[in-house]
């Protein structure tokens, strides 16, 4: 076993953020209730990933950085776009298409971007972001800032020759980045034990790139922060890379055409029981920050948070078709209009 | 004649092979257990087992690779991409080891293989999500490619792409899985290098495949309806083979020609048609050939812009009018 | 003026680019320490120091993408393939991340890359190792895609594309590296979508670009000085942008068009050319423009057979004698 | 590190065998004195890649294994095809670019094939063929049959994202494959320490592939005997792949048109004075199977031989033009000719 340099643990959070932490894991929650819904009823369009139940995994690590550290994720990219504070009208507005969106409606669910808050997306090929990522990590190196990259796959990626090359190539340059696998037990429909010739994921950097491995609870968003905290301390001290392995679960299904007979319906309810919303109430409980009428008045202050936003988003109005011809160079040229 | 989907006519093709065939077997993500990301595959896995019908992990050049050395040995692999926008991340095992094993080797080896899945704009999937890859692997020789717009059509298309002894790029399309049509329930193939006459008509042909077939059928029947106009509708079922003689005795009798695609316009199959129709029959041509593809444009999102990037029954009557010079 | 090779021009562009601009970094296999597979980077590692010419593991799909990220927060990757052949492992980054990212981020990113290094069927390396991309890229929106056919297009269109604020291909030729031009000691820059007239005739007009310049350009003064053929030579320099207007006025001129490219000829890009100008200017056409290409065959090892392949002078020759019903 | 079932060491080599090995390793060097001339007569077109100080490695691993097993390798393909029995005239035919080339001049050095030998090229794009490997390994298993992959690569290789792909698919599916790297130190300029962040290769298979890994010395012919014996042994019962780190050294350029800035002579010498001809050598001296006498005899008799092959390949007519039509398609169709 290669040898490599243990990050140290550091600083708890502050009440107001385990509370803002608390508000921001309900609000992805509640947003993606309303996907859900919109997408019955046909206003999203494409693949549509939820990320209810992986809530903490965002959360909590996107909490543990800084707002100029970079940010870069797969198609599951709600979540993550949230925690990095996005406003959800332009996120509504991304996923009905509208000129409003994120995107401005050429990116859609699994595509999210806003550079002004340093969340560069939002992929959906699966492994292709992860060499992105490296060259975040590359030019942070080259202009010796004082930055991090946290790069978010699924366990799913982890077989793509991307994922390999990209941790090589970090490894080697000892670039300033955090891999986070979202282990959620699938790719789609397929276990990992189906998937992986080694599961235990953690293991599967250090010997092979010299960059260390740490598993971390995915369903406790303290757990995250802790632990993404000291990685990052690690990466800004010139360390290199960090892989961590987030144990977490998704609820829904892969995308919402999920029929899931993969997996049984008490698996889920297992999970459940450790939801990451809940695990941090009753701490903010213990802690006397919440009580039963505060739960409920902040749920109900984000469904209208959430309705208005849906619904302002709904309204808006959709792209020209002229659009069609916009964003694709930094000067648009002829002659094929 | 049993009317089936078009997914179904696939399974069928599929499974005949493998039940005639013990060195065909079924490879890709979610081919099994799950019976197909589209339920192409469905009840597979039950029927041959987890040797014969394999998931993979994410990996498409491993598994590419893993099917065209096992080629090189006899085998009849077919290969599912889940979609072809992901074979891209296969792209050097397609175009380099598949088709080029038997070449470098002076011809010691064959290459057996069947490469599928979907290829076409999809449903809102954004731009990487949404390739067609017609003229990218029409481009390779050593390479065969195959499209079918309809049930019979791909089962037939299958069968014979899976007993050919090259590699075969074989083009699904989502929309049309459901499509339904009249499928014997005796044995056929269908040979490649033969288009399809899907319409007679004298006043203009217009060339389509796969999906576009489709478009292409609408717009003719459309401007019959209207205007009287006589469109010859083609579907070339190959784009490798390509069947130029009959899209050559076509044009021979309307003097016009219309090709519709749904992929990037630049270097498509449709300029590859167009400089094919004029290199041999300019003068049959008593106007330019007009090409319809999808705008020369990443694919948005959001679905009116999508809508109007990829060629509608619209925009291909419209070609036709221009094509003909139709002032109505 | 000084005189300077090719592989010298595309190293000062680098250089003073480099210079000029802090974010300008060039990374790729042995561009370092080796000074370059083939000597383009030579003495640069010495220049600018390990963070800014950087040798990298075998890892295309890897380094491509870095080079994409880079450029993504504002710094100016060049990205040297050894050859573009080894681009197709890297392919899904090249065609999807790179062209698409600002697209789907709503225009908010941009992605200033410049992609460099040998394109065309090469030294006898066989199949695998001798693509020419030019179509494959050519075909892609959101990319550009350059090669120049002399020390001073290159330098001018390389500085070009280096302060582009797109992802540019830049296609060089291993043949051509050591071929010198004049290069002016003061600061040019070529803009792209140029097409360069490299000799004016009346008779016939040839497109080529890159190598296929210099054919075009000896079967050209074969024709004159043999039969007095006026050949109008035109050097594309970029083919998306593509200067179909310069192809367009020519045509006019001469009546008779063939295209010369090193490529596969399906769906290759004299396949675009000949679409559009039948598109455009069919009246314009005293005959179909004619298409000399690569043979659509895997480029053999054997020089013979390669050679045979390949477009020759001679197949140039006597493709313009076609074109132009010539008799002699 | 995951705990993985370890081969076993079996059977000494016959006196036959070693002798046999001798000469193979003679004939191949002598091969490649006589490819580096003709590559400067400039008989040789492309890359020419020689194999001159690694010979030990394809001889004594080819030599454990059966006929019937399945041989696949890179670019740098000559020995591996001397050592699995291919008569050199049509070696030579074939870098001369003639019909009687053993790939009927279409392949040249980096692409020479014998499916009768079971010998499945010579590869040129670095680690595309790893995943073909698979492919062989599964048809095995497939077929229920009593054979193994030999499959070689280089140190450079090890980075590419094919490589990867191709090893988890053999650890997930237990394919009968034993992976090669031949680690001579560099990919071409680039020393093993500037491409790989673990530069210890055999580390790099166990935690993420669940395959062991082993060292072997690939300057001595029995040790890579004994090892792809018992390599092979694990892999015929059916316990999945075998990955090995092969410590070897080349002696001349990356090709034939390599400076050799990055190392100096002494570095080149060093290792010549373990040149695996010479150990091999010695052991028989003391076995009393060769002598001053013999050795020269043998070596004298090679090379007649190789003058041979090269003369009448030399003397082969070259193709036909025609030729280039043939060996695309099973049966060849128009129009484009
Ligand atoms: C290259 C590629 N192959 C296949 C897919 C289809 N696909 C999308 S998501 C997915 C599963 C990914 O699983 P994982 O990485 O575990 O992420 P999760 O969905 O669990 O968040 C698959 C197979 C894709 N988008 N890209
Ligand atoms: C995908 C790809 N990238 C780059 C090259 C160019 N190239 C050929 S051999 C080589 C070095 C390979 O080194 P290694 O794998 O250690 O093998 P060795 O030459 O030492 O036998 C390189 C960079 C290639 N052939 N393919
Ligand atoms: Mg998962
Ligand atoms: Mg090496």
């Amino acid at each position: 076993m290669t040898t490599v340099a243990e990050p140290a643990i550091k600083a708890e959070p502050t009440d107001a953020e385990l509370m803002q932490w608390y508000r921001q894991m309900v609000l992805i929650r509640q947003f993606e209730l309303r996907c859900a819904q919109s997408y019955q009823q046909q206003k999203i369009g494409g693949f549509c990933h939820l990320y209810s139940g992986q809530e903490a995994v965002a959360v909590g690590s996107i909490g543990a950085v800084r707002k100029d550290d970079y940010i870069i994720t797969a198609y599951r990219d709600h979540g993550h776009a949230i925690a990095r504070g996005m406003d959800i009208h332009p996120l509504f507005a991304e996923l009905y298409g509208k000129r409003s969106g994120c995107s401005h409606g050429k990116g859609g669910s699994m595509h999210f971007f806003d550079t002004e808050k340093n969340f560069f997306g939002g992929h959906a090929i699966v492994g292709a972001h992860i060499p992105l990522a490296t060259g975040l990590g590359w030019a942070i190196k080259y202009r010796k800032q004082d930055r991090v990259v946290l790069c978010y796959f699924g366990d799913g990626a982890i077989n793509q020759g991307s994922f390999h090359e990209a941790l090589n190539l970090a490894g080697l340059f000892k670039l300033p980045c955090i891999f986070l696998v979202e282990n959620n037990g699938y790719g789609m429909g397929t276990h990992i034990h189906r998937a992986s010739a080694v599961t235990e994921l953690k293991l599967r950097t250090a010997d092979a790139y010299g960059i260390p491995g740490k598993d971390v609870d995915g369903m406790d968003c303290l757990a995250m922060y802790k632990m993404v905290r000291s990685a990052a301390d690690y990466c800004r001290q010139g360390n290199g890379s960090i892989f961590l392995e987030v144990k977490t679960y998704r609820y829904r299904g892969h995308s919402m055409s999920d029929p899931q007979k993969y997996r049984t319906h008490e698996e889920v309810a297992e999970y459940q029981k450790h939801d990451p919303i809940g695990r941090l109430e009753k701490i903010l409980q213990e802690k006397r920050l919440l009580d039963a009428a505060k739960i409920s008045a902040i749920a109900d202050e984000i469904h209208r948070e959430v309705e208005a936003a849906h619904e302002k988003a709904d309204a808006d109005p959709t792209p020209e078709l002229e659009d069609v011809w916009t964003d694709i160079y930094a000067q648009p040229f002829g002659p094929y209009r | 004649m049993p009317v089936i989907q078009m997914r179904e006519a696939l399974n069928q093709a599929m499974c005949e092979e493998m039940e005639r065939d013990p060195d065909v077997f079924l490879m890709g993500e979610e081919v099994a257990e799950y019976d197909g990301a589209y339920k192409v595959s469905q009840g597979m896995l039950a029927k041959f087992g987890p040797m014969r019908v394999v998931d993979t992990p994410i990996s498409e050049c491993g598994f590419a690779g893993l099917g065209v050395g096992a080629a090189m040995v006899g085998m009849r692999p077919i290969i599912e991409f889940m979609t072809f926008s992901f074979s891209l991340v296969a792209f050097d095992q397609v175009v380099n080891n598949a088709p080029k094993v038997r070449h470098m080797s002076g011809g010691q080896l064959s290459v057996p293989i069947v490469f599928r899945g979907i290829s076409g704009p999809g449903q809102q999937l954004g731009a990487t999500h949404s390739w067609t890859v017609d003229a990218l692997y029409t481009h390779v020789p050593g390479l065969k490619v195959v499209i079918p717009s309809n049930p019979y059509d791909a089962k037939g298309l299958l069968k014979t792409a899976i007993r050919d002894n090259d590699p075969v790029i074989f083009l699904e399309n989502e929309s049309m899985y459901g499509n339904r049509g009249e499928v014997p329930e005796e044995e056929y193939l269908i040979e490649f290098g033969k288009a399809d006459i899907k319409r007679e008509g004298t006043d203009c042909t217009v060339v389509g495949w796969g999906h576009t077939v489709l478009t292409a059928m609408a717009a003719a029947e459309e401007l019959e309806k209207a205007h009287g106009i006589k469109v010859e509708v083609i579907d070339l079922r190959t784009l490798r083979p390509m069947d130029i003689n009959s899209i050559l005795s076509s044009v021979k009798k309307t003097g016009y020609l219309v090709t519709v695609e749904e992929g990037y316009p630049q270097c498509g199959v449709g300029a590859e048609i167009a400089a094919q129709v004029q290199q041999h029959a300019l003068d049959d041509l008593d106007n330019s050939v007009v090409r319809v593809a999808a705008l020369d444009v990443p694919m948005p999102y959001s679905k009116p812009l999508l809508q109007h990037v990829v060629p509608s029954v619209q925009r291909v009557a419209e070609a036709i009018k221009r094509a003909i010079y139709f002032q109505g």
